[in-house]
This record gives structure tokens, C-alpha cells and sequence, in this order.
């Protein structure tokens, strides 16, 4: 079973990234479960969601305490807050930042970090500063916990028309960029 | 006595920063103006909505007076108990009682209570912070919803328009229980609430105060654009400022130089946006007619 | 009048309103449900005849009335409601957050059964469904024990230690509209018993506090535990307060739980309410027919008098519990918590549980032997008795 | 920290909550326009534009969510929105 | 849309909201509040697509949702309503009487916390509170049971011999606001298991008829005592509908209770709702390392299975009761309940009970560990895990 | 269908004799006389109160119409969803939706259900029998209980005159939601009564009636005296008779030939004896005052 | 007689229910200056006052509770109030 | 113990004539217990209290079924309800009423009847067909079970003034009423 743990903020779309992994691991066959922690947050206050991705049916639902791998929609999240607290050692850190991952200041160098500047990507290609799906798409690539397909089909289930087409779109540019990139 | 922490206020403010509420919110906003204008020797009661909610997250308080929350649904009852123990233990002159929350706790859910304590003659200042749903929910259509406005209860699709009712006239409704203050300000006027407030605050018995509050998150607006939207709305005849004494208007807000078109007001808004595709022309006629019908009633504009 | 303590036949609504006028509440507010009227009633004409120097608030409803209490209680007040059956419902949700609030506000809660149907007698279908809200419950088995128990009340729920609403149980028509002697206090007694409310805060621009926050999953559970905790704090303070009562008015009226007979007894019945006088007095006529037989009265329901109970009881060899009420879909409220205080106990005795009462039916002597007879041949889970075979249908 | 009766706060007590990381804009105080209205310091929703000095206003970005409010209101353009760099 | 069943990633409130749906309600009369709401929006999304042809109240509070779906109930529709907490305390009033009137109303009962402290999390003080008002109550673990306990719900409420109404409760977040594959049934395959709504009676000019009418003592008992009944003959009906869905949908949901590896168990764990899950998995871990834990799961709370229970795990050695609630003042609810059904039975289990996540806090394998080794070193009436000792005061 | 009797209506009338009312009880009179106005395709959905409970004994029932009762503050709440139910399952020409109940239950407990209702804009005849108190538990003061009148829990006493406060101006209230047609009306004057029943019945969306209807018990007049009284609490000025369409008010009873005196309304009723002992001479000319305004206001008599 | 589901009772069931007892005094029809108004008819609270004929009420006194409106209101003063003999 | 039954109308003071039994039992330095028995009756709907009256403390509150003693207040009941209904055999019945004993139908013969004409008493001596200290007076005269100084008491805690002076007054006559006549 795979662990991953979103960071973001209240309006960046960290629920709907959570849930589009969880059905793209689904359109690979997998079976997977996606949680958004919630509070009375607002626009702009930092928020989490956990996904599992397994073979079997996963019965556990608690919150992810012990992530393989972190996403990290907003990069001021870093040092305002301990969003790298519990993650495995070796563990995966792919974050929303223009900066290279060497110029991300994290404390011990235990995890394996990567970084996408999905924002801007998401101005370039979806003229609006959501980075959800580059994200996912990133992640694909980066991973390979969930196939570029799979993030694919989770988009058209998800949105449809122009947005789901261009959303494949960035998705699919991100993919290949740290494919490229590694 | 239990003693929990002494704080000298933040910039002078009754309502300190550290809420939660989201950036540009119009309601903190509305909540710092009217205690300041009030001053420290208040007691408040909050009805549960968005404004509780980003104030008062235990152990954290952005309230600098005394201040309570029980329900959603109860305070004006509340109020009233607090009012009269303030009687019964001789401590009238102590503080001005204010029972405040948003247009779903007062003029939807708590509304047998609000009608109750404003007929049994009880000195409080009840403040509605109008933001046109239940915002702390998540955007759910309200009795003050306005007409076709998109919410998560009432939204555009196929077969609709969105919210199919007008703005319940919670103020007038109000003022027809015999309140000797009812009235109604915008966060876009600020001079105008203080006024507002302090007046209320003056007058013996139940007034009520209905306060426009754009609510970024909930109307998709830019959040730079609370205060403009405010004037907005105000300018274009949708949402009339005005006070009642007694149960007769006397004061409205003029429209100046000449009221705006709905669209200027509707443009900016997500909740808006369905009005704007093709078919939907007819609905905006409807509201430009609601404006029309304002600016005719409260006489907002003789041109 | 109150100069010298004296014994009046008296309704027992009025000994209620006697008792919390001598208790000073300075805020009152209660909306009007038969048959909790006349204890409102009587508070209004003394507040209106000056006898009494109190705010009443004529609230719009029951869920108001809660309120208002509570908001007077934050506010530093003593504070005193009353109601039944619907309108208790309709409080419920004030209830809760008023025990989370630690206020401590004293409820008559007269008791009467709830709707649908609708019925307006007596059975305590009512007050049951607070048993999970942090109120401390008492139940009153007459007009002397109802009137003694809300001057304690008061003392227990703004002793510092519970710092919790107290509800007294009264059945409704049977205690609150009958007639029997009772024993007034005087003011000056009172007043030494209970002294003026000292909250431990309030609300007042003196210094400012913040009530009734929000809490995140890191705070809830510890909250809901001290609630916990000071509930069964309330074990102790009700013993206290009883034996001060006591030393203070010459009367024991009880603590958490009260017994008559269970010494030797076999059989013991176990009740609550007005019912426990019934049954004192069949038991009494069972021992001069040579039965050992006993009665086992819960005084309080909150906090839950586990240990008790099973001291007790456990030496009988059948136990009756014979209640007005019934968790549908399950058993008896009072069967069922009886029952649970017994797990891993080693005597258990045999017991029956009995639905009796409901909507007023009167619980005659018949009833309880015919329920006595029941439980000697064999164990009942939950039996209704009394119902009539010809209004029911096979379905 | 203990949990208190009832779950009672104390007063002002938020401003141990810094809002200032929820920022993306902040908002730059230019200096040179200003006419000591005060608009902005009365518009903030947080309640955080102090004033130094005459015609000399600041925010206290451990609060600014960086709405854009002051920006937008001033009506001598005096403030500008920057994105924030972190 | 609804031509094939089709596996999705869905929200659980979308499931929900997708089994309401296909059940064709009539009427739909709900208020917002969390994490109720996504279902509610859900469905008003629907209904302003045209996907659902239902009138869609958008009442001012939940006391009037809950009397609106009583009135078109009365009056012959399918009503549907969902609601969590505060909103549920506030209808209970009106759940009393709608299931005293018989009226076969489908309620979503998301579960949260309950306020004082106010609290948005999950757990399940709320619903527990109607435990006595007659609603059928069912217990959903994770969201395909949620979705099909939606459209079981409706025809065992609608069953003659049954007429009640129906609650799933639901884990609030945990449940509604997560993700997971579920099998969306056809219309029409709902269309065959569930006809449209036969009311034995409704308000309608062409047959008058008076509906709610008072009682005096003489009827009453009988009234409650026929409500008693529809609640046990529910125990079949329920059975009987799990079977019928099994034979339609291919899928066995559960009847009254569900275990899981407690045949040899000597450990086993009780538990309703998402938390059962969460004892599967660490159930499995431990039978992995050798221990013999199994997990009971409280599929139905009302009717409340006895029998069920008692036969399912007096076999084992040590009983853990896991619950997220408190009778303030008593124990947690479950654990009471099942104590009582213990009673004069033979075979007893030790038997600890434990409460935890309340407010949502999160219920974590170290938590259920600890519970274990506290259960095993000795039996606890009520103890609370988890706690925080650094924000307790000694009071 | 479960059938539980077949009856042919007693006397041509749709509300049966047998019920536990009074002798001499307004209230269960007026109930006749609407239902009779209204014939037999109605579904009536009724508050806990007098009526209900006068009515509804199990196992019989005075109704020969379709009638629920469910609580005593959610009858417009229960009326809604019949409403809606009838709309879904496409009945709506089956029947006239009436919600009803006392001033306790639809002015005070039940305002908020009401209020709720009428803003929806449900297609509902709300009835309230205005006995001005809560009669059925025992004549405890309501929010429609008038200036003075001794109630159990206003009573007259050493230190009191009886109910501190006026009557909540309900019709009003109604009418500022917006409600399209709001009448007040009188047991004492059937013709009217009948004609805005009548009236309201046509008229689509929420429409309101009030009725005045003594309660011989509650006020402490003669059995006999009933409809005498409520004449004379119109022609006195206390009791105007109104018709409001959209918000203004389209008709009044007029008072003929002139006003009588408060005192003529006043005498034969227990509730008011404390007004005509020494030292409540003041008080007397406080009801005046209300009669003379109502008169003013309503313009019940250009004399 | 069976208890239904909740409680559910028969239309106009109530006329099982003789009120007549209630009765103190008795409306006497005196047939004499009746001018066949109706008005007795129409504002009897029980609803009991039948016309027979022209010019012709009568009470059903199985239900008359002798409230009196009925003689109070009689224009012409056909109707008078006696004292029950039973 | 003695156990009384009163029936009566609502409106008629059923329930003050059992308190003012109990009062005056308590007077008499017994104990006593009065017990209305209320439903939602309204003026002129029949109405039943009960009192008991013993040397020692009263626990049984069930309602009176077997009463050795009944009050009528109102003789139209007689024949249209039960009220005899569990009288011990020979048990007393007092009924307000012009007509003799004899005159009074009751099946059996079990009871000792006395009639009262007390609305009329109460009308020539209070001014109001209220007819229960009347009753009441008679019920001492006849019975010994309460004693007319405890009835006295009882009509002076309960009312007072004129008022009460005239019920003493009233309830001696019928004391002294039902003693001539026997
Ligand atoms: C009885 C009850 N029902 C529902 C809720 C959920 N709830 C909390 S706040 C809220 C909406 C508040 O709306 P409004 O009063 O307009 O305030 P806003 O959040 O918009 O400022 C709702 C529905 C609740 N807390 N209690
Ligand atoms: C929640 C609730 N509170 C109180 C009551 C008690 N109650 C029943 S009827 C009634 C008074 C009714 O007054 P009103 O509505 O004016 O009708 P009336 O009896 O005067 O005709 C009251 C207080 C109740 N049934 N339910
Ligand atoms: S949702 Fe709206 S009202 Fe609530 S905090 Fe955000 S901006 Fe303010
Ligand atoms: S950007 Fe907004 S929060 Fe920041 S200082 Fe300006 S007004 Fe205040
Ligand atoms: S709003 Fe602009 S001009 Fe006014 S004080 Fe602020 S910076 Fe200066
Ligand atoms: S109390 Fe009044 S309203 Fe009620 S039945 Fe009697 S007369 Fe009618
Ligand atoms: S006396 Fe009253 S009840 Fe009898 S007939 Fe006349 S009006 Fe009807
Ligand atoms: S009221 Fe008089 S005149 Fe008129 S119909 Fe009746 S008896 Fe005849
Ligand atoms: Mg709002
Ligand atoms: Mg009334």
C-alpha cells in the first residue's frame, strides 16, 4: 500500500488533487481511498488530504501519519508549518516551487525531493492558478504509482469539455517534463 | 473569579486579527467596525455561522469583550437571559447587549427567537451580517439569498436559475413587530454603520441592524473587491440602505450620481455567472426590475 | 410568612414554587406545558405580588426558555426553568450545550410521556432522553422529597467541584397536581444552606472572556471527559449536600440512592419516582403476608449510582425493575442500565423487567403483583403489563 | 496549557494565529501619494494597518492575508499589491 | 446514465446522494450542515439538472426539514432527509412523533459531535440521542454500505409489518467527505427491488382521515407497546431485505450484525460505523502475528440484536467494546447495552468498554492497541483513551 | 387503503358535534363556519391548542376532512410538506392546504415555522384563532394576550396590572414578508369571516388569516356572551378587522354608528376585573389610547 | 375495538361522544317570532340547531351543551334558556 | 384509611373540594392526600378527585377505586356515567341535590345515600352555584370523617375575606343541615 499526503491551501483544489489520484489509481485497477482532513478552514488556511493506493481493499481509515510521499501545492507552506512530519525516510517530496529541489531548505536530508513550477504551468496552459492536475501529472512521472493514463481518466471523469481536455493537457506536459527531467 | 489571560487590545481594535475568516471577508470586517463603534462595554452573543466560527476557535479568541456563543438558532434567547440577569443582579448600566449572526441564524433558523425577544420589548441590539447565504456551510441558499443568485441548495442547472425567491424583507418584517430601530448599512458605507451603530446603541428596547456583508468566498468575487461591491450593490438599487423609526423609513441613502445598471453589480460575482450565458437575458431583466422596484419604494433616486 | 418553618398541605406544584422562591433565583424563564403550569403559575402570581424579586421571562418557547437560561446563568445569574414532555424535547439540544457550557441552571423536569400519541399523563419518557447530556438527574418520589430537593439542587449544581445543571424528575399530575402535607422552610434556613451564586466566570466587561468555543479533534475528548469527571464528582457532592440537608432541616431526604426493606429482602423491587411510593407501600403489606420483600429506589439517575445498586441488590434473589418508559427496539432505560451495572458481578440475581405506566395508566397494586407473579415463574426482558388484548391487532 | 471549564478563552487570544503565511500579494505602502485619509487602516479586514507617523502607514504582515483591500480602496493608489516571495 | 452498474471513485455523500436518487424520493426537505451538507447539495444539484423530479424543500431549520418530510409522508410521498448534530438534536421532537404517527421517512443521520464544546468532527453522540424514539437505526461502515443501506432503508421502512422510520448513521468525514470505489446500481435494478411508496393510509379528500390524535390512558400503552412491535418485526424485515438485496444486487450488505474472524476469536472487538473498518484491518495485522482477535460489527442499533450479539461473542475470553460516545455520567452507550444483553447469560465474557474519538479524534492502531492491553490487564467500565493528561487540570 | 369509517356529515357540517370544547367556546364555532366555507376538499394540517385537543380524542374525531396534528410549533413546517407531496405526486387540484392554530402556536412557538413558509411562498391558508392566550394549557399570556389582561402567568397583583405588553401586530408581520393576502376577522362577524375565507382560498401562494374568537373560560365571560364580546372588541377600536393585499391594506370593518368605549369590552370579562378596582384609572385610558390609535391608523371611523 | 397505527381515528367519530350532559340549561324554541334567519343555526358552536321546517329550529339536544349564544343572539327573542330538570 | 371519590364538571371546584378535604383532615392533626384526576376536560366536561385520609403517612398514589366514601356534585351525572362504580357496599354517597334520597335511582340497594341542596345554598348564602364548601360541611356532618373545625380551618387557608367567612359560614349551615336531618 501506498501512502501520500497533500499539502496545500483552502482554494487550491488539494481535496479534488486527492480525489483525482485516487481515481486514476482506480482506472489502473487498483483499489483507493482519498481523505480530506477537514476543519472550518477558509480560503487561504493551510489544508491536508491523504491518499492509499493498494491492490486489496483498504480497510484502514485513519489519516496518513506515515506517508511514502508528499505533495506540496504551496510551497510557503514549508518551514511556516511541519509538513514533512512522519514521512518515511527515502520518502518522495514533490513540490509546487519555480526554485530547484537544492534550494529547498528541509531539515536532514532523509527524502528524495522534486519540484514542478505547476502554478505557473497552470497560468500557461489553464489560465487560472490551479495546479492540481500538473501536480497529479508530475507525480505520475515522478512515481509511477499511478499511470499517466489513469491521470488522464481521472480528469475526464472529473471535469469535461475544454477544462478536461486542457487539464490533460497540463497534466500530460508535467508528466513529461520530470520524466525528462530525471 | 476564574482568570484567563489580560491582553491590552490589538491597534486599538475590539477585534483582534489571528481569525480565521478568509482573506477579504467582509464580515470581520463589519464585526471590527461595529465594536469599535461600540466600544468596550458591550456583552455579545453570537449565533454560530462563519463569523463564530473564525472567532473563537478554542484555545484562541479574537474577541476583546465579553462574548458568548451557545447555538445557532437560540441567541436571541440567549440575549435575553443575559439582558435580564444583567437587570435582576442590578448591573443594567454594565453593558449594551448585542445579539449578533448571520442572515441564516437570524432570519431563517433563529428567527421564532428573534421574533419572540424583539415582541417581549427586551433592550438588546440584534446585528444581522447579511452575506446572502450560509456561508459557514458552505454557500447554501438562505431566506436573504437574493433572487437567482447560484448557491450549493439553489443552483443554476438545467432547469434553473438559481435561488427562486427574493430576499425575505427581514428588516421591514422587523419593524413591523413595533421595533423603534431597525436599520439597515452596508460594510461599503462605513460612516454610514457607525452611524448606525451608535444611534442603535442609544435607543432603549430591541433595535435591529441588517448589515451587507460581500462575502468573497461565497459570491466568487476578487477579495480587493469587498468594499466595491458593497457600493455596488448599494448603487445600483439592490440592496437599499435605510433606517426606520417606529416602523416609518426615516433616512434612505441616496444613489448618487445616478443608480447603475444590476449587470455592474452581478458581473463581478460567480454566484451570478449562469445570468450571463446565452437564454438567460429574461432573468436579468427580472432583476434590473427588482432594482427598479426598490429605488421606486424607498425613493433611492429622483432623476 | 417565613418566619417559622411549618407543614402545610400544599400542592405540589406550589411546594416546588415555595422552594425555589425561598432558593432566590433572579432569573426565571419556562414556557407553559400541562402539567408543569401550575409551578409556573405560582412563580408568576409571586413575582407579580412582589413576594418574589426575580426577571421572568415569558419566552416564546421551550427552546427559548433554555436559552435564556443559560444566557442568564453565563451571565452570572442564578437561573431556574421547568417544563415536560414536548417541550422537553424541544429543549434538548439547549441541554446538552448548557451541561457543556457548565452552567449550572436547576429544571424541574416534571414527567410525562411523549407524542405520538399525544398524552398529556404522566410516565418519564421525557427526562430519559437526557440521560446522555451531562445534567445530573434526580428523581422525586413525593411532594416533600421534590420541594426538599430542589433547594439541594441548586447547592449542588454551582457546588465548584460539579459545576453542571441539575434536573429534578416529577411526575407529572401525580406529584405536581396532589395534594399531601409538606414541610416549609423558612427564608433564613435556606438562605444559610444556600448562599448567592459565586460562578467561577461570567460574562462582564469587568473581564472579558470568551464562552463557547470551537474545538478541534485536539481539544473535544478532553472537554467531554471533564464533563465526565465532574459528573461523577457529583457522587460525592450529592452525599454531602444531603447531609447537610439533613443537619441543617432535620430531614434525610436521600442521596443517590434510597432502600426500604432490602435488608433480608428476596425479591426487590426497583423504581424511580412517584411509583417508589407505591411500592413501599405493597411491599409492606407483602411483609405482613410474611414475603420478604423490598424496595430499591434510584434517587439519582446522573450520575449512575453503578456500585450502589449492585451492593444493593445483589443479595435478593429476584429483582423487579418496574418503569415508566421504554427504548423502543430494545428494553426498559432503567432494566437496561440495572442490568449493565451487573456485568462480571459475582451474585447476580434473576431479574425482570417490566413497562408499566406509560401515558398515565395507573400503576395499581394489581399491576405489581401481577408483575411479582410474572417474575417468580420466569425472567422478563422487557414485558409490558396492563395491555389491554382487545385494542390489540395482530400484526 | 490546560482545557479550561467549558472550553472558556481569553480575550484577543487569536493574535497568537499568524495569518500572514495564507498570503500570495502583500501589499506594498508607497509612501508617496498619501493623503492621511486612514480608508485603509479602517477597510482592513484583519485590522492590521498600523500608522507610523503622519501619512506614514504600514502592515503588519504577521497578520495581512494580503487581500488587496487597502489596495483597491485607496484612493490615491498608495498601495500596491506585490506577489510574495518566499 | 444508469443503463449499467458501473464501479466509481466517488464521495461517499455523492453514493448517497446517488442511492437517494434512485430510490425516486418525492419529496426532499433538508438544512444544511456539516458534513451533512455535500449530500443535500448533491441532490439539489440533481434536482436543478432534472435528473431528479422531486420537490425540493429548502425549509429554515431542521426541526421544520423533519416536520416537513412527517407532512408529505402523511400525505403519501417518499420523503428523504439527511442532517448531523446540532440539526439532529433539534428534530428529535419531531423524530418521536414521526415514528409515533408511523411514517416511513428515510433519514441520512451523519454523525459528529455535539456542542459544548461545539465541534464539526465525527462521532456519534448525535444519533445515539433517538435511541428510544422508535426510528429503525442502521450503521454504515464504509460507503457502498452507506449507499445500499439507502435503498434497503426505504423498504424496510415502507414493509407493512414495519412502518417506521429509518436512520443510517453515517461517519461525518470520515465516510461522507472521503473517496472510494463504489457499484452504482441501475435505475432499474432499484425499480424492481423497491416499488414505489403504498401508504396503508395518507391524507387525501377522497378517504378523510384523522392523523395524530391525543390518548388518554386508557390507549396509550397500547400505542408505544405497537411500536414496540414494528420495531421487533423490523429484526425480521431487516434480515429478509439483506437477503432480497443479495439476490439483486449480487452483494450481501449485512442484516443486524456482521463478524468477522470471531469464530475462534478469544479477543474480539465491538464496534458500529467506519471504526469497524478500521478493527478489520488491525484484526487482520494481529491475526497475522498470531493472535486470535476478531471484530463484531452493530449493523443494527434499533432494533437492538440481543440474541445476535450474545451468541456471536460469548465464546470469547475478552470483549472490547470501541465506541465513539458517552452517556455522561453512566458509560458509553454500546458498551451499556451490551452489558444488559449479557444479563443471566452463561457464558460471560470479560468485557471492557473504551471510548474514544470523539470529536473526531482520529482513531489510530495505537489507540485500538492500547485498548487491548488495557483490556487485557483488567476489565474497564468506561475509560477514555487517548486523553491528553497535559490539558487536564486535577479538578 | 386502510378504512376506518365512512360518515356522512352531521347537519351539513364538516366539523362533527361531540368534541370536548366548552360550552360557549369561539374557537371550535369559528372552526366550523371556516371548513364549511371552505367544503370538503381540504387536507388541514392543525397545531397543538384547544381545538386540536377538543377535537381529537382517540378514538374519535370531530374532523370529517383530512386533518393532522403533529406538534404544537411545526404545523406550517407539516403543512409545507403536504403541499409539496400533493405538487410531486401531481395532486395538486385535490385540495386546499390549511395550516391552523392558536396565537401560542402560530404567533409565538410556531412563528419561525411560519415565518419560514411564507417566504418560500408555499400555496397554504394559514389560520390563527386568536383567543389571545395559551387556553389550552390553562391561560397562560401568549404574544398576542393584550395590554392588561390578567393570565396566569401575567397576572394582575400586587405589583402588576396584568400583561406588560400589547398584542404582536401578526397580520402585519405576515403582510411585510410579502405575503400576497392577510385578513383579520371576527367569530362576531361570520359574513366576513366566511367571505375572506372564501377569498383566501382563491388567491395562489401563502395567504393569512387571523380570527378573533373568545374564550369564555380564558376571559371569564358568560357562555352566552361570545359573539356579543367579539362585537364589541371591534366596535371598541381594540379588534380592527383588515383586509391586506400585497402589503397594503385594501378594506376595514367600519365602526357603526361610533366607537363604544374600551370599559363596554372590557366589563364583562374576569381577565380585565383588576382594571375597574381603584388605582387603575390610569390603565383604563392606556387601552383607550390603544383603541383611539387603532381607530386613527386603520381608519375605522371618520367621526 | 382495535387501537390503529398511530393512532389514526374514523371522520366526525366524535358524534359517539353525547355532549348533552354537559347541559345546564336548555335552549327552548319558542316557535313564535322566529323570522327564519338562521342565525341560531349558524352560530351554534356544536353545530346541533336543525330546521325542521320553515320558521322551524330545534335544538338536538343530545349535543346542546347550553352555552346560550344561540338565545343571546336570536334577533327576535324566539329562543329562551331553562333550567335543566333532570 | 378512608378513601373519598368526588365527581363533579369541570368548573365546578371538584379539585378545591379535595384539597379542602385534605386541609381539613390535616387540620384535624391526620394525614391526608388529595388527587385530582385530570385529562384535558374543559367547563361542563365531567371531572373525578380523590382523598385520602389516614392516621398514618399515605404512600399508595394510585387513583381512589374502591372508595368508601363519594361526593356528587352535580346529580346530572348520576345515570350518564358510572360514578358508583368499586363503592364498598355500604358505602355513603352525598349528592347535591333538591330532590330526597329515595328519589335517587341507584341500582342495588348496597349504598347509604344523602342529598344536599347545595347550589342552592350556595346560591342564597355565597351569591355563586359554587357548591363544594357546602359539601363539604355536609360530608363532616354526616361522615365524623374530617370535623367542621377542620372544615372552618381548611375554607380559611384557602380563601380568605369575605369570601371565606361566607364558606364558613355555608359549610356550618350544611354541618348543621345533615345533623338535624339524620
Ligand atoms: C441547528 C443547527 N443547524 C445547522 C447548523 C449548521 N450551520 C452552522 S453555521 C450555518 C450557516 C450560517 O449561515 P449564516 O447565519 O448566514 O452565517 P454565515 O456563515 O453566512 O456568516 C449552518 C447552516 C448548526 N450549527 N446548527
Ligand atoms: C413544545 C410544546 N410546548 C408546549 C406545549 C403545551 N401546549 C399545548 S397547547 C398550548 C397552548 C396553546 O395555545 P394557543 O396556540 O394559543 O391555542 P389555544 O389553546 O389558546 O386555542 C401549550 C402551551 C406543547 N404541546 N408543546
Ligand atoms: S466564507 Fe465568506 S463570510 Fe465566511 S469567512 Fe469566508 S469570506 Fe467571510
Ligand atoms: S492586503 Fe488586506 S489584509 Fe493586508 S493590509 Fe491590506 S487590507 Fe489588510
Ligand atoms: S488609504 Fe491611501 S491615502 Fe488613505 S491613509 Fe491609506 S495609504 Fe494613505
Ligand atoms: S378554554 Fe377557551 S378556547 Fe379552549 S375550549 Fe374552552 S372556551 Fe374554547
Ligand atoms: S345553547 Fe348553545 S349549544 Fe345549545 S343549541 Fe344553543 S347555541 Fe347550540
Ligand atoms: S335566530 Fe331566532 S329568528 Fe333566527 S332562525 Fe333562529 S330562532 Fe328564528
Ligand atoms: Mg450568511
Ligand atoms: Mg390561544
Amino acid at each position: 500500500m501506498k501512502e501520500i499526503r497533500i499539502h496545500g491551501r483552502g482554494g487550491q483544489g488539494v481535496v479534488t488533487a486527492a480525489e483525482l489520484l485516487a481515481i486514476a489509481a482506480h482506472a489502473d485497477g487498483k483499489y483507493a481511498q482519498a481523505i480530506p482532513s477537514f476543519g472550518s478552514e477558509r480560503m487561504g488556511a493551510p489544508v491536508q488530504a491523504f491518499v492509499r493506493i493498494s491492490e486489496e481493499k483498504i480497510l484502514m481509515r485513519t489519516h496518513v501519519y506515515n506517508p511514502d510521499f508528499l505533495i506540496v501545492q504551496d510551497a510557503t507552506l514549508i518551514g511556516a508549518y511541519d509538513i514533512f512530519s512522519g514521512l518515511k525516510d527515502g520518502g518522495y517530496v514533490l513540490i509546487n516551487s519555480e526554485k530547484k529541489p537544492e534550494e529547498i531548505k528541509i531539515e536532514g536530508n532523509r527524502f528524495r525531493v522534486a519540484t514542478v513550477p505547476a502554478t505557473r504551468i497552470a497560468l500557461e496552459i489553464l489560465q487560472r492558478p490551479i495546479p492540481n492536475t500538473i501536480l497529479i501529472g508530475a507525480f505520475a512521472g515522478l512515481t509511477g504509482v499511478v499511470t499517466l493514463e489513469g491521470v488522464k481518466e481521472s480528469i475526464r471523469h472529473r471535469f469535461s469539455g475544454e477544462i478536461a481536455r486542457k487539464n490533460e493537457e497540463a497534466a500530460e506536459y508535467a508528466y513529461k517534463l520530470v520524466k525528462g527531467g530525471q | 473569579m476564574y482568570q484567563i489571560g489580560v491582553s491590552q487590545p490589538y491597534n486599538n481594535n475590539l477585534f483582534a486579527p489571528g481569525h480565521t475568516a478568509c482573506a477579504g471577508c467582509g464580515q470581520s470586517l463589519a464585526a471590527r467596525l461595529v465594536l469599535n463603534a461600540l466600544g468596550p462595554n458591550v456583552i455579545v452573543a453570537n449565533a454560530t455561522g462563519c463569523l463564530e466560527v473564525f472567532s473563537s476557535n478554542f484555545p484562541q479568541s479574537s474577541w476583546e469583550v465579553p462574548w458568548i456563543h451557545s447555538l445557532f438558532e437560540n441567541t436571541p434567547a440567549v440575549a435575553s437571559g443575559i439582558e435580564a440577569a444583567l437587570k435582576a443582579l442590578g448591573r443594567e448600566d454594565e453593558a449594551i447587549v448585542v445579539a449578533q449572526g448571520g442572515d441564516g441564524g437570524f432570519a431563517d433558523i433563529g428567527f421564532g427567537a428573534l421574533s419572540g425577544a424583539i415582541e417581549r420589548g427586551h433592550n438588546i441590539l440584534f446585528i444581522v451580517y447579511d452575506n446572502e447565504a450560509y456561508m459557514n456551510t458552505g454557500v447554501q441558499r438562505s431566506g436573504l439569498t437574493p433572487f437567482d443568485a447560484s448557491t450549493t441548495t439553489s443552483p443554476a442547472g438545467g432547469c434553473s436559475f438559481g435561488n427562486p425567491t427574493d430576499k425575505k424583507p427581514v428588516a421591514q418584517i422587523v419593524a413591523a413587530h413595533g421595533a423603534p430601530y431597525v436599520a439597515v448599512t452596508s460594510v461599503g458605507y462605513y460612516r454610514d454603520l457607525e452611524r448606525k451603530v451608535q444611534k442603535a446603541a442609544g435607543i432603549k428596547g430591541p433595535k435591529f441592524l441588517q448589515i451587507h456583508v460581500p462575502c468573497p468566498l461565497g459570491w466568487g468575487h476578487d477579495t480587493s473587491l469587498t468594499i466595491k461591491i458593497a457600493r455596488l450593490a448599494v448603487q445600483t438599487g439592490l440592496y437599499p440602505l435605510f433606517e426606520m423609526e417606529n416602523g416609518e423609513i426615516t433616512s434612505v441613502v441616496k444613489i448618487t450620481p445616478k443608480p447603475r445598471p444590476v449587470e455592474d453589480y452581478l458581473k463581478p460575482q460567480a454566484r451570478f455567472r449562469h445570468l450571463f450565458k446565452p437564454g438567460a437575458e429574461e432573468e436579468l431583466k427580472k432583476i434590473q426590475a427588482i432594482a427598479d422596484e426598490n429605488i421606486r419604494r424607498y425613493k433611492l433616486y429622483e432623476g | 410568612m417565613d418566619q417559622v418553618r411549618k407543614t402545610v398541605v400544599l400542592e405540589g406544584s406550589r411546594g416546588v414554587a415555595e422552594a425555589v422562591r425561598l432558593c432566590r433565583p433572579n432569573v426565571i424563564a419556562a414556557y407553559p406545558i400541562t402539567p408543569q403550569t401550575h409551578i409556573v403559575e405560582n412563580l408568576s402570581q409571586m413575582v407579580a405580588d412582589g413576594l418574589l424579586k426575580a426577571e421572568n421571562i415569558r419566552v416564546e418557547s421551550e427552546h427559548s426558555a433554555a436559552s435564556a437560561v443559560l444566557g442568564a446563568s453565563a451571565a452570572g445569574a442564578r437561573a431556574y426553568t421547568a417544563t415536560t414532555s414536548q417541550g422537553f424535547l424541544l429543549m434538548l439540544e439547549v441541554l446538552y450545550n448548557m451541561a457543556g457550557l457548565r452552567l449550572p441552571v436547576v429544571l424541574t423536569a416534571v414527567n410525562r410521556g411523549i407524542s405520538a400519541p399525544l398524552t398529556i399523563h404522566n410516565d418519564i419518557q421525557d427526562s430519559l432522553a437526557a440521560r446522555d447530556t451531562g445534567f445530573v438527574q434526580l428523581y422525586a418520589e413525593d411532594n416533600q422529597e421534590a420541594l426538599d430537593m430542589h433547594i439541594q439542587a441548586f447547592k449542588i449544581a454551582e457546588d465548584h467541584r460539579v459545576l453542571l445543571p441539575v434536573l429534578i424528575g416529577m411526575d407529572g399530575f401525580i406529584l405536581t397536581h396532589s395534594f399531601e402535607p409538606v414541610s416549609l422552610p423558612t427564608q433564613e434556613e435556606v438562605d444559610e444552606f444556600l448562599p448567592p451564586y459565586k460562578p467561577v466566570f461570567y460574562l462582564t466587561p469587568k473581564a472579558p472572556l470568551t464562552m463557547g468555543t470551537k474545538t478541534d479533534p485536539e481539544f473535544y475528548t478532553e472537554a467531554r471527559y471533564m464533563l465526565h469527571k465532574a459528573q461523577q464528582n457529583a457522587r460525592q457532592v450529592i452525599v454531602e449536600v444531603a447531609q447537610e440537608f439533613k443537619e441543617k432541616f432535620g430531614r434525610f431526604s436521600g442521596d443517590l440512592i434510597d432502600t426500604y426493606l432490602t435488608e433480608d429482602a428476596e425479591i426487590i423491587f426497583v423504581s424511580m419516582g412517584s411509583l417508589v411510593s407505591n411500592l413501599r407501600a405493597i411491599a409492606q403489606e407483602l411483609r405482613q403476608e410474611g414475603k420478604k420483600v423490598g424496595v430499591l429506589k434510584i434517587r439519582a439517575f446522573r450520575p449512575f449510582p453503578f456500585e450502589e445498586i449492585v451492593r444493593a441488590i445483589s443479595g435478593a434473589k429476584i429483582v423487579i425493575v418496574m418503569e415508566k418508559d421504554i427504548s423502543l427496539g430494545a428494553t426498559g432505560v432503567l432494566a437496561q442500565e440495572i442490568r449493565a451495572a451487573f456485568y462480571g458481578k459475582a451474585n447476580v440475581p434473576r431479574l425482570s423487567g417490566f413497562v408499566v405506566g406509560l401515558g398515565g395508566r395507573d400503576v395499581t397494586r394489581e399491576t405489581v403483583l401481577k408483575g411479582l407473579r410474572l417474575a417468580q415463574e420466569s425472567d422478563h426482558l422487557c414485558t409490558f403489563l396492563d395491555l389491554n388484548p382487545e385494542l390489540l391487532e395482530e400484526v | 496549557m490546560k482545557i479550561t471549564l467549558g472550553g472558556v478563552a481569553a480575550p484577543g487570544s487569536s493574535r497568537l494565529n499568524k495569518t500572514g503565511g495564507w498570503r500570495v500579494f502583500y501589499p506594498e505602502f508607497l509612501h508617496i501619494r498619501c493623503t492621511d485619509c486612514g480608508l485603509c487602516q479602517k477597510l482592513c479586514p484583519e485590522g492590521c494597518i498600523f500608522k507610523a507617523d503622519k501619512k506614514n502607514f504600514y502592515a503588519d504582515l504577521e497578520y495581512c492575508k494580503g487581500c488587496g483591500i487597502c489596495a483597491e480602496e485607496c484612493p490615491v493608489h498608495d498601495i500596491e499589491m506585490r506577489p510574495e516571495v518566499r
